[in-house]
């Protein structure tokens, strides 16, 4: 290839040149306190002496007017055979630094390996047992004997109570006065459906596939569903009849 | 005489490796937003796909899908940056692209494994190949090594790189030691422990200390880049804000650690500390705010590259919002007593991952669609980014905002009232608010998923019109055709 | 020992309060910056309303009696830091612009 | 040893600023070299006080170091106590009562303790439930799951069981047959001798003092 013979930048697409090189060293630089805010672009041409003609196009961007540095040169390689530089004086105050190969290179990998090393050194001591038995045994039989009381109460044997059953289980969704929740989840009292007394007892046992509502049958017994179920047949006005444990057991 | 034109700036390897970084997070963004709606709506239906993937299935893939793609995001605007600033190749750009294949069909694999194997015995060999079982770290171990030595290579990039251009800036200064320290890190989230105290205190320096400290050093640092090159702030005041900002972050991040050690049999002093440093937390990001609102308004918004420019204001913004007035509402130690574990961390996670990371990988995504393609683009700008992002805002708020109903509900039937038992918990979950709140968290679900698909398309057209602009102008000049 | 309907009402009206608490530094955060790059004087006032309702919010919390003491020192550390943030943040953005590029932004 | 948050947070603080005028002396409280000693500072600062504070939770945070218990106490009764001055609900260890019908050494403890961990990271718990607050919301809290009494009350009559452990086991071992409202949780395919090792570590963790977490548990404990 022959020699360069001229280069000439143009800003923008201007017809006069921003810059003509005639002679080497073929390097342009771009001040960017000439420029308008905004984002330019700048065409080089560059004329070979055996009458050759390339183009080459780069893009910077200047923030603003009377500032001592305000732009940014995408610095991404065109292949042109110049250097195009972007003058830029804080660049040359902050970034001339050269690297130390101990502070930029060795001591992150020994920060590394200190960092993941006490990770495991935790991790490691995190199992080992400090003592093997428990000290300070108290008595805790107050608390036990307390839940265990509440639990007979609620697991049912003895008194089974229609209203606590439907407060603990049915009243979050259905309301505490059956009135229930949208259309989600429908209102109990009131409701002339509860009449049919066998879809009831099927709903409560077996739930209503593709609704909110849950089967029941695990979790209660025969005798708690008849007593929930007498309570929302019998409540808050409504006066649908009663069922008892054995048609519960008859339906499940 | 012959004329030709050269308008297609050359990329370096490491950019073109960039592009197909974000090519895998953006693609990976959608697999997140499907597994998110598949979750969401078993919220809404329990029994829907009960038998063939449940909640915890789809969940599992939705958190593990964002940590990845956000990360490699992350990756892929340094990789992208890292030649500008040096001004030079990358140093081991070879082992960089083999590692990233073997990582992608291994992030394939894992997805595989979630999906259709799910769970294993209770052995130390399903730790070691399916599934470890820590939220957020579910990788198994192969796959805790091979992202190991992807950040390793990574790290050994940006190290040589920099030695070899003979050159250091505070940037490059920065990151490496935030590389340090994100890969040491992860290493702690890998160890095995019995004791689930020790379990949990481990783990969490790798999640807190990731997402609070490293992720948004790395953020910072790919936010100087970005405000260099789109907006022309001059370096000098890029960088010293920059450490003025790590210096914050990790000055209040750090101990701030000390609110995910108030509940996991740690010792009080941590109430303390963890309620002061997290209370400082939000610091950093009103400093991140001012200064982006600072440069961006300083240059009256005339920005080149409209989409970018947005998105890195809604980055300082949506951190702010999202990572620290939501967290900032529950890390009072009293509050946090009844507030802790319920939805509201959730509406937390969700606002805050929006804004601090989604965003600024979006950011990225548009200056990198702006270069990858073609020539120069002046200016970078379509309708459908405005809809794209605007729908994406109006998703994510509207997720927060359900998420946080449905948090006030749980923490005052399931936690004060109810004495957080199984019964409180299943009367919470049934409460009206909270129900129709799962409703619509749904529905802003498809509001995000919308803008995430009008946003795919508008990466993938936007600058097609620009090209022809620029070309004029060249034309106009007497250039030579393309 | 308190009851569970006053433990309800204190966890609601504290987290109520304790969610306007951490959004009116926000408010005020970002009112006054915008103000300020804006120029709008009304915004920047604007920031500061916010700014003593969040005084008015921690006194408030204070109030309720349900607080601890360790709790109470803590929101007046955070209330007091917050007050004075955003300025402080947004002269040390505009003298490190100035120091280091000798340009005004103001206009 | 007492420790002080507010002595540590002033004192981290005070060295973070002496050491930036260390590291920055001779240069303006505005120039590029100022911020980055102050980075470097509190950098620095930060992570040796947190690596400090490790170490000294290390000391309590072991088996049988106080607030961790030590993996037999699986063999003992657990209840909780308001304690009046820390005001929040505390563990306490009661008489040995064996666990599944035997008592267990320290070593078959924590390897039963052990499998009941490796089978909770293998069968992804956390992605549903919480523990010790963390996880998703999707389920109840485990923290005290040993102490629910939602086990006696409920879950013993449905699967025919005698004491809780069995009533827990069983229930583990085939979830979706008993479902506990509108939210199920799937068959995850646990053998017994899984399911055992799995009501093991919840009894073990419900026994670990989380600072009153989660709060007033029970209502039925605290009344007394």
């Amino acid at each position: 290839m022959a020699e360069i013979a001229r280069v000439e930048v143009y800003v923008d697409g201007q017809s006069t040149p921003y810059k003509v090189l005639e002679k080497g060293p073929f390097q342009v630089q771009i001040d960017p306190a000439d420029f308008a805010e905004g984002d330019h672009f700048l065409q080089v041409y560059v004329y070979y002496t055996n009458g050759d003609f390339h183009q080459y196009l780069y893009r910077f961007s200047v923030a603003r007017k009377n500032q001592t540095f305000a732009g940014y040169l995408n610095r991404a390689p065109v292949g042109a055979p110049i250097e195009v530089i972007l003058i830029d004086p804080s660049e040359e105050t902050v970034a001339a630094a050269r690297p130390n190969p101990f502070v930029h290179g060795i001591l992150p990998v020994l920060l590394f390996l200190l960092i993941a090393g006490v990770a495991a050194w935790f991790a490691y001591m995190g199992d080992k047992s400090v003592k093997d038995y428990v000290e300070n045994i108290e008595p805790i039989a107050a608390a036990a004997a307390a839940s265990e009381s509440q639990g007979e109460a609620k697991a049912g044997g003895g008194a089974v109570d229609g209203a606590t059953i439907y407060a603990q289980n049915c009243a979050s969704c259905h309301g505490p006065d059956g009135q229930g929740q949208g259309d989600v989840f429908p209102a109990l009292a009131g409701n002339q459906n509860l009449a049919d007394l066998e879809m009831v007892m099927d709903v409560v046992l077996h739930g209503r596939p593709g609704t909110a509502m849950v089967p029941w049958g695990q979790q209660l017994s025969d005798e708690e569903i008849a007593a929930v179920i007498n309570y929302i047949l019998n409540s808050w006005g409504n006066n649908f009849g009663t069922v008892t444990p054995e048609d519960i057991a008859a339906r499940r | 005489m012959s004329a030709t034109t050269r308008v297609r700036p050359k990329l370096y390897e490491a950019q073109k490796l960039a592009i197909w970084y974000f090519v895998v997070a953006i693609a990976l963004f959608g697999l997140q937003l499907t597994f998110g709606l598949i979750a969401a709506y078993q919220q809404l239906n329990p029994e829907f796909w009960f038998e063939v993937a449940p909640f915890m299935t789809n969940r599992t893939l939705h958190v593990n899908t964002m940590v990845v793609w956000l990360l490699v995001g992350l990756v892929g605007g340094v990789y992208w940056f890292l030649p500008q600033e040096t001004g030079r190749e990358v140093v081991g750009i070879k082992a960089a692209k083999i590692i990233w294949w073997v990582i992608v069909a291994g992030v394939l694999v894992l997805a595989g494994i979630y999906l259709f194997v799910q769970y294993g015995p209770g052995e130390m060999s399903t730790l070691w190949l399916f599934m470890e079982g820590r939220e957020y770290l579910e990788a198994p171990r192969w796959v805790d090594l091979a992202l190991v030595l992807w950040v390793a290579i990574f790290l050994y990039n940006v190290i040589a790189t920099t030695l070899a251009s003979r050159r250091i800036t505070g940037t490059l200064m920065v990151l490496i030691f935030d590389l340090v320290a994100l890969g040491a890190l992860y290493s702690a989230g890998m160890h095995y422990s019995i004791n689930l105290t020790m379990d949990q205190f481990l783990w969490w320096w790798v999640v807190h200390l990731w997402v609070e400290a490293t992720w948004e050093v790395l953020v910072g640092v790919l936010m100087a880049w970005s405000l260099m090159y789109l907006l022309g702030t001059p370096r000098k005041v890029v960088e010293t804000w920059l450490f003025l900002e790590v210096a914050l972050v990790f000055g209040t991040g750090i101990l701030g650690l000390g609110h995910h050690y108030f509940w996991i049999g740690t010792p009080e002093y941590w109430l303390g500390l963890g309620g002061f440093f997290s209370a400082m937390e939000p610091l950093p990001l009103v400093a991140m705010v001012v200064h982006a609102l600072y440069d961006a308004g300083g240059h009256r918004l005339m920005a080149v590259n409209k989409p970018a420019v947005f998105w890195l204001i809604t980055q300082a913004f949506g951190n702010f919002i999202g990572a620290g007035v939501w967290g900032f509402m529950q890390t009072l130690p009293q509050i946090n007593m009844y507030s802790h574990g319920t939805q509201l961390a959730a509406a937390h996670g969700h606002l805050a991952f929006f804004g601090a990371y989604l965003s600024t990988v979006l950011m990225l995504a548009y200056i990198v669609a702006q270069n990858a393609r073609e020539h120069i683009q002046v200016p970078l700008d379509s309708r459908w980014w405005k809809w794209a992002a605007g729908l994406m805002i109006f998703g994510i708020f509207g997720i927060t905002g359900a998420f946080t109903i449905s948090g006030f509900t749980q923490t005052l039937i399931e936690r004060a009232e109810g004495g957080s038992t199984w019964a409180a918990f299943i009367r919470a979950y049934t409460h009206p608010w909270y129900a129709n709140t799962l409703g619509w968290r749904y529905f802003f679900g498809w509001v995000v998923l919308t803008g995430y698909l009008i946003l795919v398309y508008d990466l993938w057209t936007i600058g097609k019109k620009a090209v022809t602009h620029a070309r004029a102008a060249v034309a106009a000049v007497g250039g030579g055709d393309d | 020992m308190i009851d569970t309907a006053a433990r309800a009402e204190m966890v609601r009206t504290l987290m109520a309060l304790e969610f306007i608490f951490a959004m009116l530094p926000g408010f005020y955060g970002v009112f006054y910056v915008l103000g300020q790059i804006l120029h709008r004087r009304w915004l920047t006032w604007l920031g500061y309303g916010f700014g003593l309702a969040q005084l008015v919010v921690t006194e408030m919390m204070i109030r309720t009696g349900y607080l601890d003491t360790f709790t109470i020192r803590l929101m007046i550390i955070i209330a007091l830091a917050y007050l004075v943030l955003p300025p402080t943040l947004w002269h040390l953005a505009k003298a490190i612009h100035r120091v280091n590029t000798r340009d005004e932004l103001q206009a | 040893m007492n420790i002080h948050w507010l002595e540590i947070t002033i004192g981290a603080i005070a060295i973070a600023v002496v050491l930036t005028r260390v590291l920055s002396r001779g240069s303006g409280w505005l120039s590029w070299h100022f911020w980055r000693g102050a980075m470097i500072a509190s950098s620095i600062t930060m992570t040796t006080i947190l690596l400090a504070l490790s170490f000294l939770t290390l000391g309590e945070t072991r088996p049988g170091a106080g607030r961790i218990p030590p993996w037999t106490v699986i063999n003992h009764e657990i209840g909780l106590k308001w304690d009046a001055e820390r005001q929040w609900q505390v563990p306490v260890v009661g008489e040995e009562t064996g666990f599944f019908g035997k008592v267990w050494s320290p070593e078959e403890a924590e390897a039963l303790v052990n499998k009941g961990k490796l089978t909770i990271q293998s069968r992804n718990c956390m992605e549903c439930h919480t523990l010790l607050g963390n996880g998703a919301y999707y389920a109840p809290d485990l923290t005290r799951a040993w102490l629910d009494p939602w086990w006696d009350t409920r879950i013993k009559p449905i699967v025919g069981a005698e004491t809780r452990e069995e009533a827990m086991m069983k229930w583990l071992m085939n979830p979706p047959q008993y479902p506990q409202g509108t939210r199920r949780m799937p068959n995850l395919g646990l053998t017994e001798e899984e399911a055992k090792a799995v009501v093991a570590f919840l009894k073990w963790m419900s026994a670990i003092d989380t600072n009153g977490f989660p709060p007033h548990f029970s209502l039925t404990y605290e009344q007394r």
